[in-house]
């Protein structure tokens, strides 16, 4: 049955027209964004590695070839992308924000067909399509002027991205007189030794459109202000599916570079590709330095899923056989994490109504099962083991050192660092600390959303202590696209090139120390609960002074130190190239407009004057 | 050669209302309208009727003469699909006009409406570039005075620019066509095409040049277009939607249609007998006005303006697919005329059904529009996107063959795209500003009562956007094979009009 | 069978980590007094202390602060067992060095979590700042870690152990000794001695992370800062002075480098927050780096 | 069980760990005891930075009213099992301040004080022998000043309060005064 690719595409967009008529009727709507997910999900089930289908589409009298064909990798990305779409459009049953079902399903749609396609006016099609719709999601995110100028700037690389992508496959189509993604691939493989300048142009062309997906180095900056405005039940899927649509495209790109004979090698590397390892790293470190002093926890979480990127990239852009098992690994963990993040994000922001750090404080105890999905989260993004983050990061580090990578492997282990802190102040701001009396009633998200953060919770202990289920398909990928695939032994191993990690012998461990300090806590002399404001205040009582929880909350200024240590950073602004940028093009727009004078005579003498220049053009010609 | 004379009606037709009109205005004003109405669906339906049975490619011939002595019309490929498209366009500008035009002097309207769509016609049918120039006076004249009606004092200035400038153009043509005459003793495009080369290539570039600027004017490329945004911002709603949905494409196919075929040579990109290649001087002229288009719409507060000045940046898109002059580039610059002719005649009724409901014309007053209008609010979206070449949209698929043409011919084509994208990005600015303006803001304004005739025309044009985009075989078909009568010129357009003719 | 065994060596091991540390901070705190010219408290002082304080009733703020707590001493634990210690080497296959730094960072994670809930900016405040000088010794220790990779080809402690076999000629501290004074500095930090003890200023934030923390959530703090010092100091012996025979060689360079700690830590003030981390960034980063540059090149 | 207890109690005795309400001129006698001269620590006593993490109350002076709250305040922050050392005359007998308004008389009527160290000043021989005083009462199980206070709250608490309301603004408000003048 191969024609269950084309409905890999056309369900989605049926169910996206159902849920648009019935848009107004938003349970509905979500519902059958759910429901066409999940069917979605049963027609991947029924997917397998090596299905083609073709048909033809009538394009100006002739026919081009609309070819699907179904990878390793493609039923990877399908696969971890679809299942975490089911559950998020779970969660948004009971969500209240501003998401547009019917165009999440149709970015569903262009997601299916980007990862299935084999022909470049399918990709070009499809990547469109999933701007356009998640450029439309981003409005309507709760505060509308800055999520309205959010969409713009988005939507204005994004297409900057697309038109770059467009120049990229007219040029290949001239060269090979194909769309046919492997055989332009096989194409550029072939004549890489023989004209490498040419082959880098037409690849970095491509390149540009998924750095700005990815949210990569110099076309980060639509990152944080997208995410942070979008409606909050789509910035999870934004985070944890739509930035690795870029990464899947540079995966589909970099074995190119094996054929890079001629190249001159950095570290054993082609250039090209050391190039691109530092600016993952740059991508990562940047991420990293500017999360630590956000207030506002969506854009703290937007520059951490730049870092996580900037490591991904980084990875793969070894293109080694550790390298490209440690990004693809990497990308998995951080849609499950950030994923997750995010959508305890949403839960807390629904139920607190504000988005800022310095405004929350204590929800965990008004918020239990959010508070440990948060917690799980920031401890795996922070790499910790047994959770799901740390396998993927200690094999881009073992993959960084293998190349001897030495100062790339120390900015990326500050960026780790560093995420530690970032991760633990939103920990701090929202879940400890004071609760403010202005939270007082508020309540655990309801059972759907609940029953999600366990799912959420379980995923991301289970992927954690069971990395083989992940890293067997992902040795796969490996295999297929030319590299020796990492050995797997058994479930539970991550088998690097400097050492292995048992992660159930770690679980063991410390499930059996937290064992032992149990018991030592509930032999030993016994405790009290006390209130919030119960506490060491130099012997001052609070209420005397007129003291509040939210005056008592220590997250203004979290790292201030840091702050005066990056301050040099911050004279740099990426950002204000594309504003400028964006000014300029505004200030010419005015100027020219002024040609437009309004007066008949001006406007003769216009015509005129071009008269004159097109017969002394034919005169001179 | 096959001779179809019933096609004369799609002129006659309407001519003869045109004039016999005031009769019926007689007995009741509003009944012109709907006499209006009756002519113009005659004409949409037997020119789709021509297009989808396939009676092309055939000539009229007038009087038994045969071309090339005779007067002759010709429906080639193109010339069906524009005429098609021009009538249904009419019709549903018609519709529009039932409801909104109520003051004044209804009758004349209906009268100038009636021959504007009859000379725009004209121009595609004919074969005769002296009754190209017949026709477009009438298309100019009845247009002049269309914009020039309302009852605000701007459409009167705009109208008067509009008709100085086109008078030049018109009288620049006219000089064109007296040089060539005087060298070829023919009016006959498919004769003048065959014996072009018998000419002096010094005057024939002189000729070229003259036409080429003199027929600018209609298709608003730069420096010729001076009329264009005050005229567009002036005329009443309904006028500018003609105006941009059938004037412009009249104007255009003119342009080709002598810059393609009379001054063509067939296997290459070259378009000139004299030392200019008129293609190229086209090509400068058209990316200058896509990238001064859209430049100037960027800062534009006033919606319906900025719809004007993109309409001229949509034509140069359109000058730019057609210039390139290959295949797809011709098949890409004929699709985008579809599809702006459509998206635009959208836009602009949208936004008269906004302004007589009392929103204003300023991007202040689309705030929250998507509260107080879901239908036109999402209608407008659907043309902005068509505009911006989202898939989805029809637009799409003529700005992807456009972008491919110029990359698949290359050379200094590939630095024209660059400018052209560069200007869409900044088209897409715009656009999406309005989009987001209308999605993101709540407004504390009531809810828009929409009259229902109005809604009939934007419905079934914001519905063919999204039918084009999904199926675009269904103008892609047509539109390959009028690129194929463009980019062949003896096979395609002489040896059809004149079988008997020798190629030289 | 093998379960059970490797459970009670790794009881075992817990045990060994736990009361070298407190005897170590004892006899630090004996040393410490000598140096003032006092006579100092009994060596065993701290194991006093640490039953009392299990002894004593204690107040508690909610189950995040009691798991935090407890998180940051199990953890700990839960990682001393990978460390090669002497001749024990409980799972020789599962030595990662960066897989038990980033199992110590649940340690510091659970402890964060924990005395953050208890809503007292102080806590919070002391654990900002021991973040930030985290960031800051992580960094230069980071890189003396990676040109040890290289160096030995390999990331196993296990392995980097045999590397060094041979004479003390062949230790990483003889061979790389930019490396070695880089990650002495770093161990300072790491140890949470003076001068980069900012985090737990008595006077300015009443002793910040601990401020909340009585009886015996105290206790479990100090259980966790003894498993810590034999942890730190366990890797650098590992790392840099080969290994050891046996356990007493082991606790023994331990004692030596905890000593340098000590000495250092009584005779300094403290820095400030950011000038920790700048220090910390300018020489032993830089010490790190030549060192790399010397074993990759 | 009772082993347990005793078994407890000795290492309380030697480990007690000391928060110093340093009021009047007493607190100058407190560093010579923590340094090289006299050096506390070889009896386990370490100075601590909050009442959570004491043992021992030591109260180094004359007490106002106002920072007798502050004492009290502090003294139910501590947790059990804990002490209270009074440190000079002026918490037996207000000392100096015998007759002033403002500053309490006996310690012990607020809060239960286990061991006085009398003069004025003590030196620091006294304060270290208060130390070892206090670990014999502690060993002997006599040291039960914290249950005392337990059970005797009421009593407590309505001395506290009694010189607590002469805290309270005698002044009218501003308003007042001037209508009344």
């Amino acid at each position: 049955m191969n024609s269950n690719l084309i409905w890999l595409v056309f369900t989605p967009l049926i169910g996206s027209a159902i849920a648009a008529i019935l848009y107004n009727y938003k349970f509905l709507d979500r519902l059958i964004t759910f429901s066409t997910f999940a069917i979605t999900l049963f027609l991947v089930f029924g997917t397998h590695v090596g299905q083609t289908y073709s048909m033809n589409l009538n394009f100006m009298g002739r026919m081009i070839p609309l070819s699907w064909n179904v990878t390793h990798l493609s039923i990877f990305m399908l696969y971890i992308s679809i299942v975490f779409g089911t559950i998020l459009t779970f969660y948004s049953l009971m969500d209240r924000s501003r998401m547009k079902g019917f165009l999440l399903l149709l970015i569903l749609a262009a997601n299916n067909w980007i990862f299935t396609t084999n022909d470049m006016v399918g990709f070009f099609f499809a990547w469109e399509l999933m701007g356009w719709a998640s450029i439309v999601s981003v409005l309507g995110g709760r505060k509308e002027r800055k999520s309205r100028h959010a969409a713009l700037y988005y939507a204005l690389m994004s297409i900057g991205g697309s038109y770059s992508m467009f120049f990229g496959l007219f040029t290949l189509w001239r060269l090979t007189g194909s769309f046919s993604i492997s055989s332009n691939l096989a194409y550029l493989s072939s004549i890489v030794g023989v004209h490498p300048w040419w082959v880098l142009g037409i690849v970095s062309l491509f390149f540009v459109t998924f750095m700005i997906k990815a949210g990569i180095f110099p076309f980060h900056t639509w990152v944080p202000m997208a995410y942070a405005y979008a409606p909050d039940t789509f910035t999870p899927f934004l985070s944890a599916v739509m930035s690795k649509y870029g990464i899947y495209g540079m995966l589909l790109f970099l074995p190119i570079s094996l054929m890079e004979k001629g190249m001159p090698t950095v570290f054993g590397l082609p250039w090209v590709n050391y190039i691109f390892v530092w600016i993952g790293v740059i991508t990562a470190v940047l991420g990293t330095v500017l999360a630590f002093f956000q207030d506002d926890v969506k854009k703290l979480f937007a520059y951490s899923s730049l870092s996580n990127l900037g490591y991904i990239v980084a990875a793969i852009s070894l293109f080694t056989s550790v390298g490209v098992t440690a990004g693809i690994y990497h990308a998995f963990n951080h849609l499950l994490f950030k994923g997750a993040l995010f959508i305890t994000l949403a839960a807390v922001i629904s139920r607190s109504g504000t988005s800022k750090l310095s405004e929350m404080g204590g929800l965990w105890k008004k918020m239990p099962v959010t508070f440990f999905t948060f917690f799980i989260g920031i401890a795996s993004a922070a790499g910790i083991p047994p959770f799901n983050g740390f396998g993927s990061k200690w094999l881009i580090y073992q993959s960084m050192i293998k190349q001897h990578l030495l100062f790339a492997t120390i900015l990326l282990f500050l960026a780790s660092t560093g995420a530690f802190l970032y991760l633990f102040k939103a920990f701090h701001s929202i879940f400890l600390g004071q609760l403010s009396h202005n939270y007082d009633n508020v309540k655990e998200v309801p059972v759907i959303g609940q029953i999600v953060e366990y799912l959420l919770m379980f995923a991301m202990i289970f992927f954690g202590i069971q990395p083989g289920y992940i890293l067997r398909p992902v040795g796969l990928i490996v295999k297929s696209v030319g590299l020796n695939p990492l050995a797997v032994m058994g479930n539970g191993y991550v088998t690097g090139m400097f050492s292995n990690v048992d992660m159930p012998l770690i679980g063991w461990s410390l499930a059996i120390s937290f064992v032992f300090g149990f018991i030592l806590f509930f032999i030993s002399a016994k405790h009290k609960y006390v209130s919030q404001e119960d506490n060491y205040t130099a012997g001052q009582i609070p209420q005397d002074w007129g003291l509040t929880p939210e005056t008592y909350q220590f997250s203004w200024k979290f790292y201030e130190p840091m702050e005066k240590l990056f301050a040099p950073f911050y004279r740099i602004k990426i950002d204000g190239f594309f504003r400028g940028l964006g000014d300029w093009t505004r200030i010419t727009g005015s100027a020219v407009k002024q040609v437009f004078v309004g007066n008949a005579q001006i406007y003769t003498l216009f015509a005129v004057v071009g008269l004159i220049i097109l017969v002394i053009a034919g005169w001179v010609a | 050669m096959s001779i179809f004379n019933n096609a004369a009606l799609l002129i006659g037709v309407p001519l003869l209302f045109a004039f016999s009109i005031p009769l019926f205005g007689l007995i009741s004003k509003q009944l012109t309208k709907w006499v209006t109405l009756l002519t113009i669906s005659f004409n949409a339906t037997f020119s789709l009727y021509i297009l989808l049975a396939h009676k092309y490619p055939s000539i009229v011939v007038m009087g038994n003469w045969l071309p090339p002595f005779g007067e002759n019309l010709y429906i080639g490929p193109v010339a069906a699909l524009l005429v098609s498209l021009i009538s249904v366009m009419g019709l549903l500008i018609a519709i529009y006009n039932l409801w909104s035009i109520k003051k004044g002097d209804v009758t004349r309207f209906s009268v100038l409406f009636l021959m504007f769509t009859a000379g725009a016609s004209g121009m595609v049918l004919t074969g005769d570039i002296f009754n190209l120039f017949i026709f477009m006076e009438i298309t100019g004249i009845s247009s002049f005075a269309l914009a020039a009606y309302g009852p605000e004092k701007r459409a009167l200035g705009g109208a008067f620019k509009f008709l100085v400038v086109s008078s030049i153009g018109s009288t620049l043509y006219l000089l064109g066509v007296t040089l060539i005459y005087t060298q070829l003793g023919t009016l006959n495009i498919a004769e003048i095409a065959a014996r072009i080369n018998q000419t002096t290539p010094g005057l024939l570039t002189f000729a070229g040049v003259l036409i080429v600027s003199g027929l600018a004017v209609e298709a608003e490329l730069f420096p010729f277009n001076g009329w264009v945004p005050d005229t567009y911002t002036g005329a009443i709603n309904g006028v500018s939607a003609a105006l941009s949905g059938i004037g412009a494409v009249s104007g255009v196919y003119a342009l080709f249609r002598i810059a393609m075929t009379v001054f063509g040579k067939d296997g290459t990109y070259v378009s000139s007998y004299g030392n200019l290649n008129f293609m190229a001087v086209i090509a400068v002229l058209a990316t200058a006005t896509v990238v001064i288009g859209e430049l100037s719409a960027l800062t534009q507060k006033n919606v319906k303006k900025m719809l004007a000045y993109s309409s001229m940046a949509q034509m140069g898109l359109v000058a730019v697919g057609l210039s390139i002059g290959n295949e797809l580039g011709v098949y890409g610059g004929i699709f985008q005329l579809v599809n702006h002719s459509i998206a635009k005649t959208m836009m602009f009724l949208i936004l008269g059904v906004l302004v007589a409901s009392g929103v204003g014309e300023n991007i202040d007053d689309f705030r929250g529009l998507w509260k107080r209008s879901p239908f036109l609010s999402l209608a407008f979206s659907v043309g902005a996107f068509s505009m911006l070449g989202f898939p989805l949209f029809g637009g799409f698929w003529s700005k992807f063959a456009i972008v491919g043409a110029s990359i698949q011919r290359g050379g200094w084509y590939d630095f024209i795209i660059g400018l052209v994208l560069f200007a869409s990005i900044v088209e897409a600015f715009y656009y999406l500003r309005i989009v987001g303006y209308m999605f993101s803001s709540d407004s504390k304004f009531p809810k828009l009562k929409t009259p229902w005739t109005p809604t009939i025309p934007i419905f079934i044009l914001a519905v063919s956007i999204i039918a084009i985009g999904v199926f675009p075989q269904i103008v892609g078909t047509f539109s390959a094979q009028a690129a194929s009568e463009f980019t062949h010129k003896m096979s395609g357009y002489v040896l059809n009009v004149i079988p008997t003719i020798a190629a030289h | 069978m093998m379960f059970f065994l490797k459970l009670i060596q790794s009881i075992g091991v817990g045990a060994l980590s736990i009361s070298v540390g407190l005897l170590f901070m004892g006899i630090g705190r004996k040393i410490t007094a000598r140096i003032h010219r006092r006579y100092g408290p009994p060596a065993i002082q701290n194991f006093i202390d640490v039953f009392k304080l299990f002894s004593k009733n204690s107040i508690s703020h909610g189950f995040a602060y009691d798991l935090g707590i407890i998180a940051g001493t199990s953890a700990l634990l839960a990682a001393v067992v990978f460390l090669p210690v002497g001749q024990i080497n409980l799972f020789p296959a599962n030595s990662s060095l960066i897989m038990i730094l980033y199992l110590m960072t649940m340690a510091y994670l659970g402890m964060a979590m924990g005395v953050s809930s208890s809503g007292n900016p102080n806590a919070t405040i002391g654990i900002s700042r021991a973040l930030t000088m985290m960031m800051g010794y992580k960094v230069p220790f980071a890189a003396v870690i990676f040109s040890v990779y290289i160096f030995a080809r390999t990331g196993s402690l296990t392995n980097i152990i045999a590397a060094q076999s041979g004479g003390l000629l062949n230790w990483n501290m003889i061979r790389l000794p930019f490396g070695f004074i880089a990650a002495e500095i770093a161990l300072q930090g790491m140890l949470g001695e003076k001068p980069f003890d900012m985090a737990i200023a008595p006077a300015e934030i009443a002793s910040g992370p601990m401020v909340e923390m009585s009886g015996k959530y105290l206790g479990f703090g100090m259980l966790q800062h003894a498993v810590g010092i034999f942890l730190e100091t366990g890797i650098m012996v590992n790392l840099f002075m080969g290994g050891a025979p046996n356990v007493w060689i082991f606790v023994i360079k331990q004692f030596e480098l905890f000593f340098i700690a000590l000495l250092v830590n009584a005779i300094l003030p403290r820095f400030r927050v950011e000038e920790g981390v700048s220090f910390m960034w300018k020489i032993p980063l830089l010490l790190g780096v030549i060192q790399a540059l010397i074993v990759v090149l | 069980m009772s082993e347990w207890k005793e078994l407890a109690d000795y290492f309380r005795g030697r480990s007690m760990w000391m928060l110093h309400y340093c009021t009047g001129c007493g607190a100058i006698e407190l560093p010579p005891t923590m340094t090289s001269r006299w050096d506390m620590e070889r009896f386990g006593v370490v100075p601590m930075a909050t009442p959570r993490q004491a043992d021992i109350l030591l109260i180094t002076g004359y007490l106002s009213i106002k920072s007798l709250k502050r004492v009290v305040y502090t003294y139910e922050q501590m947790s059990a099992p804990k002490w209270v050392l009074g440190f000079g005359s002026c918490t037996i007998n207000g000392g100096i301040y015998w007759d002033s308004y403002s500053v309490i008389k006996r310690l012990d009527k607020y809060i239960p004080v286990d061991l006085y160290i009398a003069g004025c000043m003590p030196r620091p021989e006294a304060i270290l022998d208060s130390f070892v005083k206090l670990r014999e009462l502690i060993k002997k199980g006599e040291a039960k000043g914290y249950e005392k206070y337990v059970k005797n709250f009421e009593w407590y608490k309505a001395n506290q309060d009694k010189v607590f309301r002469r805290t309270t603004p005698v002044l009218k408000k501003p308003e007042e005064v001037t209508k009344s003048a």
